[in-house]
């Protein structure tokens, strides 16, 4: 294996499928293919964007990176090692450098744990330090993540959303980490707060040299965080680009549409929207061919056959659309 | 149907068969004795009179009865009653592919053996001379009314309709469940578990019953009295006011009240094997019991101490033998007998009775006040008995029924007994009785039985405690009730009659 | 798809259903006595009559020999002879069947009719009087057992006021009417009924204030429903999908209730039944009767899954 | 920032708190406490004999040496009536703790493990639950004999189905959240994941069931007591004293041997099953502060 | 000329345990025929008590407690139940938040959307089925008599929002409020509906009060805008005036703390601190710790509202003209 440049992850060919059991009668289960054949890489220190619209399998794609649920196929290169292929034991150890971050705040953190048990709990896990150095550990990251010690014996639902999610990073980033999958991780909190947690993680990210994989479906939020960005779409991912050129310069249809049907905080710019019709069709039951021919404006017979692959249209742009270049 | 006279019997249990000899449940035999006839049936004072038979003669070695039946007998599809279903019924009951719980009430009948089974193909000595005449020939010379007694809940049945069915077919409920019979009423209709109807015979020989229509009911015991006070039911067929509503009974306006004494009795039963129950230990208990408390207590003073099986109402009863309390003099028999200090005994009693629950408790608080331990352990009925066959208990409570003939009080002392409960080993008291029935006349028999009664309070085997009445009520618009048999199993009910 | 459904439950019943005959045979076969044991009520009766009973009804076999045969019985639609009448299980268990039948299923009823509406009283307003008297009331009806409200009942009605039979099915006069049967099942019916009462009272009280919280509640008044409109078409049947699981789940204690209940009542149903075969230690009619009962409780539930996908349409579909 | 004040609430003692205000519960809580301790001292303090029998006071009406009467054969009522009480409420909580120590166990592993386990276990408890409970429990005391043990030991072994569903209910859905996940992301072994993040979460419903298996387990010690199947004599338990209002005379005249028993049992599960229900509302979330 | 709805001074307690919390504090704004009043804030703002307000929806434990709400000149707060009812549906209407749990599961969609047709316009079942089906077509639903008979778990989450949408504006009300009603759903099915919105606005000339925390949506839909922060309201004017020239520092902060796609920034603005519990409100201004501008006076006295420019805001630094 060669040492990409610079890529810390990589996933290939990533497949994470669900089957619901329909039990005794019914032969054929039914399947959910949730992630399908993925690649993608991340480059160490970048934030990569991932976006779609709920249900693509955004989450699904972060869990069976970090391997909190089993894939069903591909590979997990982490620094070019399949990590999927790792026994427990050295599988345990590999979690001191992959993280996650939640979407729910109010989740995402046992109600029955005090926020010192809640962020020193992976110190424990792994054994690290004393007791008093652990002490120490926490108080220097819930300073980081802008919360005061005085809080150290609370418990979670004594604090507003924006302060949990402190919390909950505090929890991810206290094992320093390499990697960080962010799912959705500020979705649920208030504009103003939103803000603040954003700066937070990107203070952070300098901080500590962090690894991002950001899980969103608010692009205007993905689009501020990341270096680099992927579309997602019932579970294929559809186009990968540097930020700049994804937003100046959308290649898929689906990417276009999405871009032109965020809502702008802004009354001069009135915009051509871009109306999909219909609605994302049923995981269950994807579409033959490429998955966004339903709702594609420019669908061909060649669209409805054949899925499109993944390639490159320019140089750090790739799309998975028959067309791409032609409606480029 | 208006103006038709129903008569409501309770009975606190059901019934569980309708084949005559195929249980050993009291409760069925008062259904079938609607239905069908017996030879003879024995009343309360110890005096047997004829059913179907109109008479009988012993022969003189007292080896043979000879019965007349009544001529006019009919079963109700108008076929008459002959010798021969007599015969025929017997010879059915004894074959051992029939199933007849009950069958061993034919053992004293020559050919068939202790349980009553024939020995070969109809080898029964039942022999029908005449068409109205017939002839049991007995294993051995004895006395008659041991005999009578024992087989007056034999009854029979009609010959045409069993004659040529397989025992397959007897054995099945189908053939009984629309019985044809000879008995004072015909049945009519059943609520299993709940009643049963029944209509009069109006051919019946002994006279048409007065009451149009009997209706038996099961009825819980607790709820009988509410029953009668409420005019649901007429009378108590088989079963007690519960001893805590007697006073209320007798109060009540519309009903009457009988306390009948009875020969039931209660013991309580030493196991002779457990070596720290020695005879002096089992006499200085049995002396412990306070008798009088237990009768005031339990029975309202309904009932009666008794120390011996054979109640006063039986003509064996031994009035020498007295009834004993002395607490004290017993302390210093258990010291003297080296009762163990501090040995707990085991006290088995059934579970479902209040009356036994109480009389245990009564007992525990005697033995403790000489100083013994006992620890109570209840189990339903059919674990008791299967549990103190085995010998685990060091006491219980055991309740019979009894009857007027002293013999009865055999099954549960000899060695072999199924009823062994007190585990004798030896055959001292079996041997009196068994020299008593050896005997022809109540003169020669008595002798033996007085001497029974004193050895059983010598060996104290049982500690038997009281006797109990029947207390028994019925409404006043009731005539021509002979409650005092209803405990002898004996309604005469063609006689009663309803205002 | 429905039909599919029901199949399928049915298919899980099944092993369900052997599990409660394994179950039942061996814990009966763990009891001390035997049915033979009952027979030594007759002091008469002898050794050699008792050992010839016992290779008749099988019992000199091992267990699991003698469950196999049962088992072999059953799948042929036998269940085997009583030990103490003789007469086919099947045969008794019918007899008694629709009295308790009769005396469950009007139980059933009375509380649906009483527990509904004063859950739905009690719930529509939360902490008022009328949501305390009906929450003491099904308090009071929990705390009582069965048994002693019989009593208590049996007292009052058939003695102090006279106005009910004490027990029993029908009257000595007359005709086996129905109205007969009625007025003897009022009783016994109301004190079986008691425990379910209060229990689906506070069921559905709670399930109908967790539903008025729903947003729909929220969308049927803002169309300008009245409060009773909306609660009673479009609350109700929301409120029952988890009353019904409930409803499902105390068959079983029904059945249980009623042995009480018929012990108290003379009632002839299978409940006394059981308790008589219990006594003698008739081994066909207990295993008889716990078979039909475990079929009832298993039917029940499927009956239960039927109806909460009649009430709630996702179900079926799924 | 949001509540300055109380520095270490937990959530259980805000559940105690909310559990404060409500009257009945609190009404229920304090009753138990009291009977409780009146069957626990009372006997010792005062001496109470409840075996031995009054021979000159069968069925005694109350005055006099016996504050309560006597029942039928002359034992005191009121000292029955307290160790009848040791009896009911021991069945109560014992029978109880070994539902909850046979079910909780098994719902988590169900719950948790899910698969086979869950797979066997749930359709166990779906046989046990398809059973009339009562009918188990007859043949079962047949078989072990009764007495306050077998009754206690087999009301308690057929409740694990209920605390087994609750709990198994319950970690299903926990084990959906995310903080379980979070957990696992950071490494905790399993057993951890079990003990600190799913049980804790799971076990609130659970105290709402204990109140209300304990206020049946007491019933139903009564009804076996009503079909002789209870408390071996000379024993009390109040079931076993309510049993002998079976007669209509002893029902309408002698209230004194009845009622005691049966107003302390019905007060017993009342006060229980409120107490329950100030455990549901002070846990049910919707209902707040 | 009278607006179709007018809110003055609205004032809404709920009784806790805690104590009353006045969640709605003197809100007051207008809404003309035929426009768009957007009301933006964050969660828990009052927002959703305001519109439920007006149509008396507010549970046992909630009072009006002040202030009027009158439509068309005819006061609302006191009618009886009677009353409101008639105008629920038929004269103001209501769009939820989430179409999963605001259609009823059991119920089929004709039965629901029957119901507020018969109610209002005395027609039999016949006549309401097919206006249903005429107003499902409305609002783009192919098939809807298929779609009548099929329950809300059958529809996906853009269509049962078209439902929801079809069901409010089945007796044609004269107000339409919409609770969030994109919020549930994902940027291309919001686009749809809020397309959907404007063109029954257009056709039908229905005033609709759009409840949204999405600035974005406001901007692209309302005529008027009102800012809430914390039960108050803070600033109230057009859209142009809000979006270009905010004047309460909390518009503006909110409005500079919104990452945008069309610049790039390092770090966004942010507004310090949370927003305050319902039970722990500052004294004065409700913003003042939270408030770049914040000073003593701020803490201690309640801004009144105040013109500036054409916009009504409340703070301190406006204050010029009274209101
Ligand atoms: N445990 C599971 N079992 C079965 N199907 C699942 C499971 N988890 C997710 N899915 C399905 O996989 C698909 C992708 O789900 P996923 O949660 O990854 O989407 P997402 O992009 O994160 O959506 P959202 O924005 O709503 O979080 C969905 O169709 C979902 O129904
Ligand atoms: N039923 C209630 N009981 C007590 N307080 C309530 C109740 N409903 C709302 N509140 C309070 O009223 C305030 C405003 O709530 P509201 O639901 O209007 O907020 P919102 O602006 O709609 O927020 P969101 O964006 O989350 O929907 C909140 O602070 C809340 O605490
Ligand atoms: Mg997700
Ligand atoms: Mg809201």
């Amino acid at each position: 294996m060669s040492e990409n440049t610079g890529i810390l992850l990589e996933t290939k060919d990533l497949s994470k499928y669900f089957t619901a059991k329909k039990g005794l009668l019914n032969r054929n289960p039914s399947v959910v293919k949730a992630v399908d054949h993925v690649s993608l890489s991340v480059r160490k220190g970048e934030t990569l964007g991932l976006v779609g619209e709920s249900g693509c399998g955004k989450s699904t794609l972060g869990r069976t990176i970090l391997r909190l649920i089993p894939a069903t196929e591909g590979q997990v290169m982490y620094n070019g090692e399949d990590i999927l292929t790792y026994d427990k034991k050295k599988m345990w150890e590999m979690r001191r450098k992959l993280q996650i971050i939640f979407q729910d705040p109010y989740s995402s953190l046992n109600p029955r744990m005090t926020v010192y048990d809640l962020i020193s709990a992976p110190l424990e896990v792994y054994k690290v330090g004393t007791k008093e150095e652990r002490r120490e550990m926490v108080e220097e990251i819930l300073q980081e993540v802008g919360l005061d010690k005085q809080y150290l014996n609370r418990f979670p639902h004594e604090f507003s959303g924006g302060q949990r999610q402190r919390i909950g990073i505090a929890r991810a980033l206290i094992l320093n980490p390499e990697f960080v999958v962010c799912d959705e991780a500020v979705s649920a909190l208030d504009v103003s707060v939103r803000a603040q947690v954003l700066n937070l993680m990107k203070n952070m990210q300098q901080k500590k040299n962090l690894t991002y994989l950001f899980i969103s479906h608010d692009l205007s939020v993905v689009r501020h965080i990341s270096d680099r960005i992927a579309v997602m779409y019932l579970g294929s991912v559809v186009e990968v680009a540097e930020k700049a050129q994804l937003y100046s310069n959308p290649m898929h249809p689906y990417t276009k549409a999405l871009l032109s049907a965020i809502p702008l905080p802004d009354v001069k710019k009135k915009r051509q929207r871009i109306i999909l019709e219909g609605d994302v069709p049923s995981a269950y039951n994807p579409p033959s061919g490429c998955k966004f021919h339903t709702r594609c404006p420019y669908a061909t017979d060649r669209c409805r056959q054949e899925a499109p692959v993944l390639q490159e249209v320019e140089k750090g742009h790739k799309a998975a659309c028959h067309r791409a270049l032609e409606l480029a | 149907e208006a103006g038709e006279k129903v008569v409501t019997a309770a009975m606190d249990q059901a019934w569980d068969t309708m084949m005559p000899l195929n249980t050993t449940s009291n409760y069925t035999r008062f259904i079938c004795d609607q239905i069908y006839d017996r030879l003879t049936q024995t009343n309360a004072d110890g005096s047997i009179e004829g059913r179907l038979a109109e008479s009988w003669t012993v022969n003189d070695a007292s080896d043979a009865v000879t019965f007349k039946l009544h001529e006019d007998a009919v079963w109700s599809d108008g076929e008459p009653v002959t010798a021969e279903d007599v015969v025929f019924s017997y010879q059915m009951y004894s074959d051992p592919s029939v199933e007849a719980k009950s069958r061993y009430h034919l053992e004293y009948i020559a050919g068939v053996d202790d349980s009553g089974a024939e020995l070969s193909e109809d080898s029964i000595e039942v022999t029908a001379d005449s068409d109205y005449e017939v002839t049991f020939k007995l294993k051995e010379a004895m006395y008659p009314d041991t005999f009578l007694q024992d087989i007056d809940t034999v009854f029979i049945i009609p010959k045409h309709v069993f004659e040529g069915k397989t025992a397959e077919e007897i054995n099945a409920p189908d053939l009984w469940a629309n019985p044809v019979g000879s008995g004072p009423f015909i049945y009519d209709s059943e609520i299993n578990g709940e009643r049963m109807e029944f209509t009069k015979n109006e051919n019946y020989y002994l006279g048409t019953p007065n009451i149009d229509r009997l209706i038996i009911r099961v009825v819980p015991s607790a709820n009988v009295l509410s029953g009668l006070m409420n005019g649901e039911l007429d009378l108590i067929g088989f079963g007690s006011v519960l001893t805590d509503d007697w006073e209320t009974a007798k109060s009540q306006d519309n009903l009457v009240t009988e306390s009948v004494p009875t020969t039931s009795y209660t013991t309580l039963i030493f196991n002779t094997q457990k070596e720290y129950l020695t005879q002096e230990v089992r006499q200085a208990l049995n002396m412990a019991i306070n008798r009088d408390v237990l009768v005031n207590g339990l029975l309202m003073g309904e009932g009666t101490p008794i120390m011996t099986p054979i109640a006063p109402v039986s003509p064996y009863y031994n009035d020498k033998v007295q009834v004993q309390y002395d607490p004290e003099k017993a302390k210093e028999m258990l010291a003297e007998a080296g009762f163990p200090a501090g040995q707990t005994l085991k006290f088995f009693i059934s579970s479902g009775s209040s009356i036994t629950e109480r009389c245990a408790a009564l007992i525990v608080q005697d033995f403790a006040n000489v100083g013994v331990n006992v620890e109570i352990e209840q189990m339903d009925f059919a674990t008791l008995m299967s549990r103190m066959l085995d010998g685990e208990h060091d006491l219980g409570i055991i309740g019979s029924g009894g009857t007027l003939d002293p013999s009865e009080s055999r099954e549960m002392i000899y060695p072999e007994s199924s009823c062994n409960f007190c585990q004798l080993q030896d055959t001292e008291l079996s041997d009196l009785i068994d020299k008593g029935n050896a005997e022809l006349t109540f003169e020669a028999r008595k002798p033996y039985f007085d001497e029974y009664q004193e050895k059983v309070v010598e060996k104290a085997a049982m500690g038997y405690l009281y006797t109990k009445n029947l207390l028994t009520a019925y409404n006043k618009s009731m005539k021509n009730l002979n409650v005092a048999d209803f405990n002898c199993l004996n309604w005469s009910s063609w006689e009663w009659d309803k205002e | 798809m429905k039909w599919k459904y029901i199949l399928k439950r049915i298919l899980i019943a099944i092993p369900t259903f052997f599990g409660i005959t394994i179950l039942a045979y061996f814990i009966l076969n763990m009891a001390p006595g035997s049915p033979l044991d009952a027979l030594l009520a007759d002091p008469g009766i002898t050794p050699a009559e008792l050992e010839r009973k016992r290779v008749a009804l099988g019992l000199d076999q091992p267990v699991i020999i003698q469950y196999f045969t049962w088992l072999k019985q059953l799948l042929t639609g036998n269940l085997g002879f009583s030990y103490s009448t003789q007469r086919p299980v099947a045969a008794m268990i019918l007899e008694r069947l629709p009295a308790t039948a009769i005396l469950a299923a009007s139980s059933i009823v009375l509380s649906l009719i009483v527990s509904i509406p004063l859950g739905i009283f009690a719930a529509s307003r939360p902490n008022s009087g009328r949501d305390y008297f009906s929450g003491g009331l099904s308090m009071l009806m929990m705390a009582t057992p069965n048994f002693f409200v019989g009593l208590v009942f049996i007292y009052l009605f058939a003695i102090v006021f006279n106005i009910l039979p004490s027990g029993g099915m029908y009257s000595s006069s007359g005709a086996h009417t129905f109205g007969d049967l009625m007025k003897h099942m009022i009783l016994p019916c109301l004190v079986l009924s008691f425990q379910q009462i209060g229990g689906w009272v506070r069921h559905m009280r709670s399930s109908m204030l967790e539903v008025m919280q729903d947003d729909y509640i929220r969308t049927a008044k803002s169309k300008g429903l009245t409060k009773w409109k909306v609660i009673m078409k479009h609350a109700l049947k929301n409120a029952l999908t988890p009353v019904v699981t409930v409803v499902g789940m105390s068959i079983p204690s029904i059945v249980g209730g009623a042995v009480v209940t018929e012990q108290v009542f003379g009632w002839p149903g299978i409940g006394s039944l059981m308790v008589t075969a219990i006594n003698g230690r008739d081994y066909p009619v207990i295993m008889g009767i716990t078979v039909m009962i475990a079929a009832a409780v298993l039917i029940a539930n499927i009956l239960t899954d039927v109806a909460y996908g009649i009430l709630d349409p996702r179900i079926s579909y799924k | 920032m949001k509540k300055q004040k109380n520095e270490n609430v937990s959530y259980l003692s805000e559940v105690l708190d909310k559990l404060k205000e409500h009257k009945m519960a609190m009404a229920g809580l304090v009753v138990l406490i009291v009977e409780i301790l009146m069957v626990v001292f009372l006997p010792m303090i005062l001496k109470l004999d409840p075996y031995t029998s009054d021979y000159t006071a069968f069925s005694a009406a109350p005055g006099g040496a016996h504050i309560l009467g006597t029942d039928a054969i002359g034992r005191d009522v009121f000292a029955r009536l307290m160790y009848g009480g040791r009896t009911s409420l021991l069945v109560g909580f014992v029978s109880t703790l070994i539902s909850c120590a046979i079910g909780v166990p098994l719902g988590l592993v169900a719950g948790y493990a899910r698969g086979k386990a869950e797979a066997v276990i749930m359709r166990i408890a779906d046989i046990f639950m398809s059973f009339p409970s009562i009918v188990l429990i007859l043949v079962l005391v047949a078989v072990l004999g009764p007495s306050v043990w077998s009754v206690t030991c087999v009301i308690g072994v057929l409740g694990w189905t209920q605390f087994a569903r609750l709990i198994y209910a319950n970690v299903l859905s926990v084990s959906e959240k995310e903080y379980v996940e979070s957990a696992r992301a950071i490494g905790t072994s399993n057993f951890k994941i079990v003990t600190k993040y799913v049980l804790p979460n799971s076990f609130a419903p659970i105290l709402i069931a204990i109140t209300f298996q304990m206020a049946s387990a007491i019933l139903s010690e009564s009804s076996l007591s009503f079909l002789g199947m209870g408390v071996q004599p000379p024993g009390a338990s109040w079931g076993n004293m309510l049993y002998d209002a079976q007669s209509i005379t002893v029902l309408s005249q002698k209230l004194w041997i009845w009622l005691p028993p049966g107003l302390a049992l019905l007060i017993t599960v009342l006060s229980i099953n409120f107490l329950g229900d100030g455990i549901r509302d002070a846990l049910d979330p919707k209902i707040k502060l | 000329m009278a607006s179709l709805l007018s809110v003055e001074n609205l004032q809404v307690q709920f009784q806790t345990k805690k104590g009353i919390n006045t969640a709605v504090d003197g809100v007051s704004f207008s809404v003309e025929k035929g426009r768009i009043l957007g009301i933006v804030g964050e969660s828990g703002c009052g927002k959703s008590v305001t519109s439920m307000s007006i149509l008396q929806l507010l549970g046992s434990n909630a009072r009006i407690s002040g202030g009027s709400i009158k439509l068309d000149g005819k006061e609302l707060i006191g009618l009886p139940e009677k009353e409101m009812c008639r105008i629920r549906g038929n004269d103001i209407a209501m769009i939820f938040q989430d179409p999963m749990t605001a259609l009823n599961p059991t119920l089929t969609i004709g039965t629901q959307l029957m119901e507020p047709i018969m109610l209002h316009q005395n027609c039999g079942k016949k006549e309401a089925w097919t206006r249903a089906v005429d107003v499902l077509k409305r609002v783009g639903i192919a098939a809807p008599e298929k779609r009548m008979k099929e329950y809300p778990h059958q529809l996906s989450g853009g269509m049962r929002q078209r439902v929801m949408i079809a069901m409010a504006v089945s007796c044609e009300p004269r107000l339409l409020i919409a609770d969030e009603p994109t919020t549930a759903l994902d940027v291309t099915i919001q686009a749809q509906i809020l397309e959907l919105m404007c063109e029954l606005r257009e056709k039908m000339g229905t005033a609709i009060m759009l409840i949204t925390h999405d600035m974005g949506v406001v901007a692209e839909t309302a005529d008027d805008v009102l800012v809430l922060y914390a039960g108050k309201a803070v600033e109230y004017g057009s859209i142009e005036d809000i979006f270009e020239r905010p004047k309460h520092p909390y518009t503006q902060g909110l409005l500079n703390s919104i990452p945008r796609l069309d610049e790039d920034v390092e770090l966004l603005n942010t507004i310090e601190g949370t927003v305050p519990a319902p039970d722990a409100m500052p004294a004065g201004c409700r913003f003042a710790p939270r408030c770049p501008y914040g000073k003593d006076r701020c803490m201690k006295e309640k801004p009144g509202v105040y013109h500036a420019g054409n916009s009504l805001v409340s703070c301190f630094r406006y204050e010029g003209e009274k209101e």
